[in-house]
């Protein structure tokens, strides 16, 4: 879901499909695993380091490979796909066969109402809720949060306003790589770090993002919930295989009939 | 001179659209630019605030060229441009919007209070400031953008097409609006297809005919010139 | 232009790549090329680099010694290529090691087996599989067609075990991945416990490589099993169901192979692995030739070691063997010979067999180490013999 | 230049009689499936619509020329026509209610289609073979011809149906229909304000572009002899794709050459093993820095065409 959240960020803004996001999740959950677990600093160093350094990745892809295209959407989807097939490959040259894990920052788990969670997950759905929060706030009650908006809404009005458009899409690209890396340390928090950690998620989100609609985080954050919960549902009472089939069939509908996305406004 | 354009072309690809027009406006003075639809009076804006880069002439703001200037910077010099089709942030609300125009001032609590000035002179607005500016009717829409405008603190303030669509009422409405801008001392480059209203506005009027400049006049010759009656006034 | 002039740098170059890989080929007098088609990318890629660098080093071993055919001194030339666990590419490799003259292939993934072994078989290509398979893969249509890793079959050998270690273990669940491996594991599995007089309770599939088990893992619950076979999965997803069985509170046996021990407890945490039964994996080296591969690995890669390596360290040894067991080069000769060369391997003595089940012996048998998860790190836990009659 | 296209014809007729190498006959084959993929995406592309639900279609088609050689031993030359038209039936419903959606949502919503094709396919093990897939699909007859080992016999039938494909589709490019689609593509509203049925043509497109992909599909069954849904992924719908944006939407050439480009080097990379797939996630990203409007527009940058398009 945080994952989402970047993605909806850019998505939303820029219509750009960031394939290289997953890329990001990944690397920086390696990052992670290794400062923090390999040479066994604190993970109050780590974290932040692995932010930092996809918040980099993330302006360098902006000024380097998304700007020279000038944001054409099937374009940019094609030097995503291409930069995370080279990046996963290189990945798995250098990382080696064996995937790692991150220890859990709050181990163990809780008993809620009859199900057994493990508290690192619920650590990871508050610090997303809190992100998400974040998110909203600087979006709707800062200048570089509203000019973002305003962007979105409409470039040119924007530009009128005396807005640098660039400006706000490498702070777009900032923000949203900086999620990733939050994601990645959750991600590998809970289900462990190796090369392909950041493809499924990033389907994922792409999906949530379409049904919560584009540039809404309400909507991201309600349509990776209504995801999440469908997802084990069906998966519980059906099966994986069933299940496999239904979603899909849900989500063909949801778009048929409300093709904005359940919680999207008009464009 | 407030605003000088001296012989300005611009192309889109390979089509000339604009063929060296000139035009000037003094401080505090309101000038109309008619024509047809297609004729470039919209371009002729975008080019004055920066959107559409020049092919030849040069354009001088209070005395200093600005035609090689960002948008960014002749919007710190005074010089705003209401756009065509209102061009709303149409998922914020009215007041976010009425911030956005002041987005280059540091200064605020005068924004602030400028804000609330122009709640005081669009009652409308304060009414509705807490609404998306998408769900505003398009007369609230377009005073919605004139305050924008104004949020700038604007010199010279270049207005296009602001009465597409409305009822006559509404488009009475705004000339009054207007008028009042101009009272306050900014001066306003009007573009308008209503031409009977643009030139009962404005103290001079331009002649544009696909991309060039065919008469120049002050507004009470034009309304009497034949050609003008016949084309543009459709009496 | 800049363009243009680019683009036939880059043809060069890849022209230069492909001159030096086939560059062995055509001096075969006396190597043997061994064309290996693995998933060098993707989910699967794990397996793949484990196994291209324990055959790598296994070769240097071979090599050393050299194989004597005749009066000549034959060495083994590995070729890696990725198939990227898509049964299309898998096809386009082996076009390209048939057209390259490539007699022996090695092959990982039922995925990617299956849809060349009628190629093969025709072409009278020596194909070594390490999948998991049955008379699809094998059998008397395919007689140069071996299975170099007990996989399903390990049921055989551990089921009766489990019987007699954990008489309490009465009802079984299945848990596979969906696709070709998932369910061969999952049928032969379910044929062979049931022989063994265990009830089947539940059969599940998962998406390989999904991240959310706890569905899959609510439904197992479910079906109150007292063990759970994970089957066909591998990797990261076997961590992952393991941590949200022991999260829904499920309080009985695991059973799972394919796996690196180590990893697998990093991921599902140490206390939900605790107890884990690991099929057919070493976690620690018994023997000193063991030992042996256990010190090159980390001396060479560094910890953590992959137990796969072991899985994967006999099979070029045999195939050695069985050459100069036929002393001759030929798939066809050689393939008789495999049939009867026995092989004192990492896991004691090894054979082709399983004639009972597939009509020919084709499928390696051995001795099943199982290990299993003790205070948070694996352990050896017994080596279980082959059984008698399969 | 006119003498061109009949000698390129004319030289991969003669292909094989020169050439032995089997692989080099495979990699043409393949090649030949994914034009007709790339091209049949390409025809719905040119409204400005990308269907992920392709290798749905392909594998309906797949399917369907399984179930009757293998299961009812039909002629594979029955089985052929009689794929392609169920695609395309099946596209007609799914077609109707995906195409209400546009841009991304139609995206997605044929990217669920073809989850939801792998997926019954997946399920249902009888008769659609469950995850194991379908194995000894029969080639097509005389089987003396179409072999294992020799491959020219289906080098010429995967030409046949590039050829005919190329040159229908073409054709209703270079159509009214065609210039009703490409009009399409530049805004709905413009093209139906100038008296064009969007929703009708729309549909045409897309049931003649999965009737090719079924086509491309029946190929696939009896050439590989093998399917599974692990072949017929959105990954490689995807893959159709980057063919299209890499070799160019201006005209047909566009979507052959990427087919061909992309089908070509990845194999020169094959050696490279691990690195193949490094080497070509590089070549996406430098060729779309490099040319941004794909192969075709580089080449109409170097070479600028005589006339019109």
């Amino acid at each position: 879901m945080l994952i989402a959240l970047g993605v909806t960020l850019l998505f939303g803004i820029m219509r750009v499909v960031n394939f290289v996001h997953g890329e990001l999740v990944m690397l920086s959950a390696f990052v992670i695993w290794y400062i923090g677990v390999d040479q066994g600093w604190p993970m109050w160093v780590a974290i932040p380091v692995a932010i930092a350094m996809a918040a980099g990745i993330g302006v360098l892809s902006q000024k380097y490979l998304f700007k020279p295209l000038q944001y054409e959407m099937l374009n940019c989807f094609i030097v995503g796909i291409g930069a995370s097939f080279a990046i996963r490959s290189a990945s798995w040259a250098i990382f080696g066969p064996e995937p790692q894990a991150i220890p859990a920052m709050l181990p163990g788990v809780v008993k809620l109402g009859g199900v057994f969670m493990a508290k690192q997950r619920l650590l990871a759905a508050g610090v997303c809720v809190v992100l998400a929060i974040v998110l909203y706030l600087f979006l709707h009650f800062t200048k570089p949060g509203k000019a973002m908006r305003a962007v979105e809404q409409d470039r040119e009005a924007a530009l009128l306003m005396g807005i640098n458009p660039e400006s706000v899409y490498v702070t777009a690209f900032m923000i949203s790589a900086a999620l990733a890396a939050v994601g990645g340390a959750m991600l590998g928090s809970v289900f462990g770090v190796d090369p392909e950690m950041g493809a499924e998620p990033l389907l994922k989100s792409f999906i949530i993002v379409q049904i919560g609609g584009m540039g809404s985080i309400a909507g991201t954050v309600l349509a990776g919930l209504f995801i999440g919960v469908a997802d084990s549902v069906t998966g519980t009472l059906l099966g994986g295989e069933l299940a496999f089939i239904i979603d899909f069939a849900i989500l063909m509908l949801i778009l048929i009939v409300r093709p904005k996305g359940l919680f999207g406004y008009d464009v | 001179m407030l605003l000088e354009v001296s012989s300005i072309a611009i192309s889109y690809g390979t089509a000339q659209v604009l063929h060296g027009v000139s035009l000037t406006v003094a401080d505090g003075e309101t000038v109309t630019l008619i024509g047809a639809n297609g004729a470039g009076k919209t371009s002729c804006l975008r080019a004055i605030s920066g959107l559409e880069p020049l092919t030849a002439g040069a354009i001088s703001f209070d005395g200093e060229r600005i035609d090689g200037l960002t948008p960014r910077q002749r919007l710190e010099r005074g010089l705003v441009h209401v756009p065509e089709g209102k061009r709303l942030f149409p998922r914020m609300t009215v007041r976010d919007n009425l911030a956005m125009g002041a987005f280059l001032r540091s200064d605020a609590n005068a924004v602030r209070s400028d804000i609330e000035a122009m709640y005081a002179r669009f009652p409308i607005l304060k009414a509705r400031h807490g609404q998306a500016a998408g769900s505003l009717s398009g007369g609230e829409q377009q005073i919605l953008a004139f305050a924008r405008g104004l949020m700038a603190r604007p010199k010279l303030l270049l207005i296009d097409e602001p009465t597409v669509g409305l009822s006559p009422l509404m488009v009475k409405e705004l000339s009054a609006a207007m008028r009042a801008i101009h009272a306050d001392g900014v001066a306003i480059l009007l573009v308008e297809q209503n031409a009977a209203m643009a030139l009962r506005l404005a103290t001079r009027g331009y002649l544009l005919e696909t991309g060039a400049c065919v008469a120049e006049d002050n507004t009470k010759a034009l309304m009497a010139n034949d050609y003008v009656r016949k084309a543009y006034l459709g009496v | 232009m800049t363009i243009a002039r680019r683009g036939f740098v880059a043809l060069g170059t890849a022209a230069a790549a492909i001159g030096m890989g086939s560059r062995p080929g055509l001096a075969a007098d006396k190597t043997i090329i061994l064309g290996c088609s693995i998933p060098l990318s993707g989910p699967a890629a794990p397996t793949g680099i484990t196994t291209q660098r324990t055959v790598e080093h296994a070769v240097e071993l071979i090599n050393a010694q050299g194989i004597m055919v005749g009066g000549d001194r034959y060495t083994i030339v590995p070729q890696f290529y990725d198939n990227k666990y898509i049964p299309a590419e898998a096809v386009t490799v082996v076009e390209k090691m048939l057209a390259d003259g490539v007699k022996y292939l090695f092959s990982t993934g039922s995925g990617n087996s299956v849809p060349v072994v009628g190629k093969t078989t025709e072409a009278k290509v020596l194909q070594l599989s390490g999948a998991s398979g049955k008379d699809h893969l094998t059998g008397p249509k395919f007689p140069y067609s071996f299975r170099v890793q007990p996989t399903n079959e390990t049921a055989y050998a551990v089921y009766p075990w489990v019987k007699t270690a954990f008489p309490n273990v009465k009802r079984v669940a299945h848990m596979n991945p969906s696709d070709e491996a998932g369910f061969t594991e999952s049928e032969d599995r379910r044929m062979i416990s049931e022989k063994n007089g265990f009830t089947n309770v539940g059969n599940e599939y998962f998406k390989r490589g999904s991240t959310d088990m706890y569905p899959v893992a609510t439904r197992l619950v479910g079906f109150n099993p007292d063990l759970i076979d994970f089957g066909g999965t591998i990797g990261r997803d076997q961590g992952l169901a393991c941590k949200a069985l022991r999260e829904l509170g499920y309080k009985g046996h695991i059973l799972l192979g394919y796996s690196d021990a180590k990893s697998f407890v990093d991921i599902a945490g140490p206390d939900a692995a605790e107890g884990a039964l690991l099929f057919d994996t070493l976690a620690e080296p018994q023997t000193p030739e063991q030992h042996e591969i256990y010190d090159w690995w980390i001396k060479k890669y560094g910890a953590p070691f992959p137990s796969y390596v072991f899985l994967m360290w006999d099979w070029p040894f045999i195939l050695a063997d069985g050459i100069r067991k036929a002393q001759s080069v030929d798939p066809v000769v050689v393939a008789e010979a495999l049939r009867t060369t026995v092989h004192h391997g990492i896991f004691g003595e090894e054979r082709f067999g399983m004639k009972s089940v597939y009509g020919i012996d084709c499928s390696l048998t051995r001795q099943i180490p199982m290990s299993i998860v003790k205070n948070g790190k694996p352990a050896w836990l017994a080596t279980i013999d082959w059984p008698a009659g399969v | 230049m006119k003498l061109a296209l009949p000698a390129l014809i004319v030289l991969l007729l003669a292909l094989p009689l020169g050439v032995h190498n089997q692989y080099f006959l495979h990699v043409m084959i393949v090649i030949g499936i994914n034009v007709v993929m790339a091209v049949s995406m390409w025809l719905l592309g040119i409204t400005g619509l990308i269907s992920f639900g392709q290798a749905g279609f392909m594998f309906i088609g797949a399917m369907t020329t399984a179930l009757l050689t293998k299961d009812l031993g039909w002629p594979f030359w029955v089985a052929l026509p009689l794929s392609a038209t169920a695609a395309g039936l099946i596209s007609a419903p799914v077609g109707r209610l995906s195409l209400r959606v546009k841009g991304v949502y139609f995206f997605l919503v044929t990217l669920a289609f073809g989850q939801v094709v792998a997926g019954v396919f997946a399920y249902f093990e009888n008769p659609f073979g469950g995850w194991y897939g379908i194995r000894d699909i029969p080639p097509p007859q005389p089987a003396a011809l179409f072999r294992t080992l020799d491959k020219t016999a289906f080098y010429y039938l995967a030409l046949a149906l590039v050829l005919v494909t190329c040159w229908i589709i073409y054709r209703i490019s270079r159509s009214w229909f065609g210039t009703v689609l490409w009009s399409i593509r530049e805004g709905d509203l413009l093209a139906s304000s100038i008296g064009i049925d969007v929703p009708s043509s729309k549909l045409v497109a897309f049931i003649v572009s999965a009737f090719f992909a079924g086509a491309a599909g029946s190929l696939y069954a009896s050439y590989y002899g093998y399917i599974s849904p692990l072949v017929f992924t959105f990954e490689y719908s995807v893959n159709v794709l980057v063919f299209i944006v890499v070799g160019g939407f201006a005209s047909m050439a566009g979507p052959i050459s990427g087919a061909v480009v992309l089908t070509l080097v990845p194999e020169l990379f094959r050696v490279t093993g691990k690195y193949q797939m490094m080497a070509f996630g590089l070549i996406l990203v430098g060729s779309m820095l490099l040319m941004p409007q794909g192969i075709i527009g580089a080449w109409q940058k170097l070479v600028p065409p005589r006339g019109g398009r």
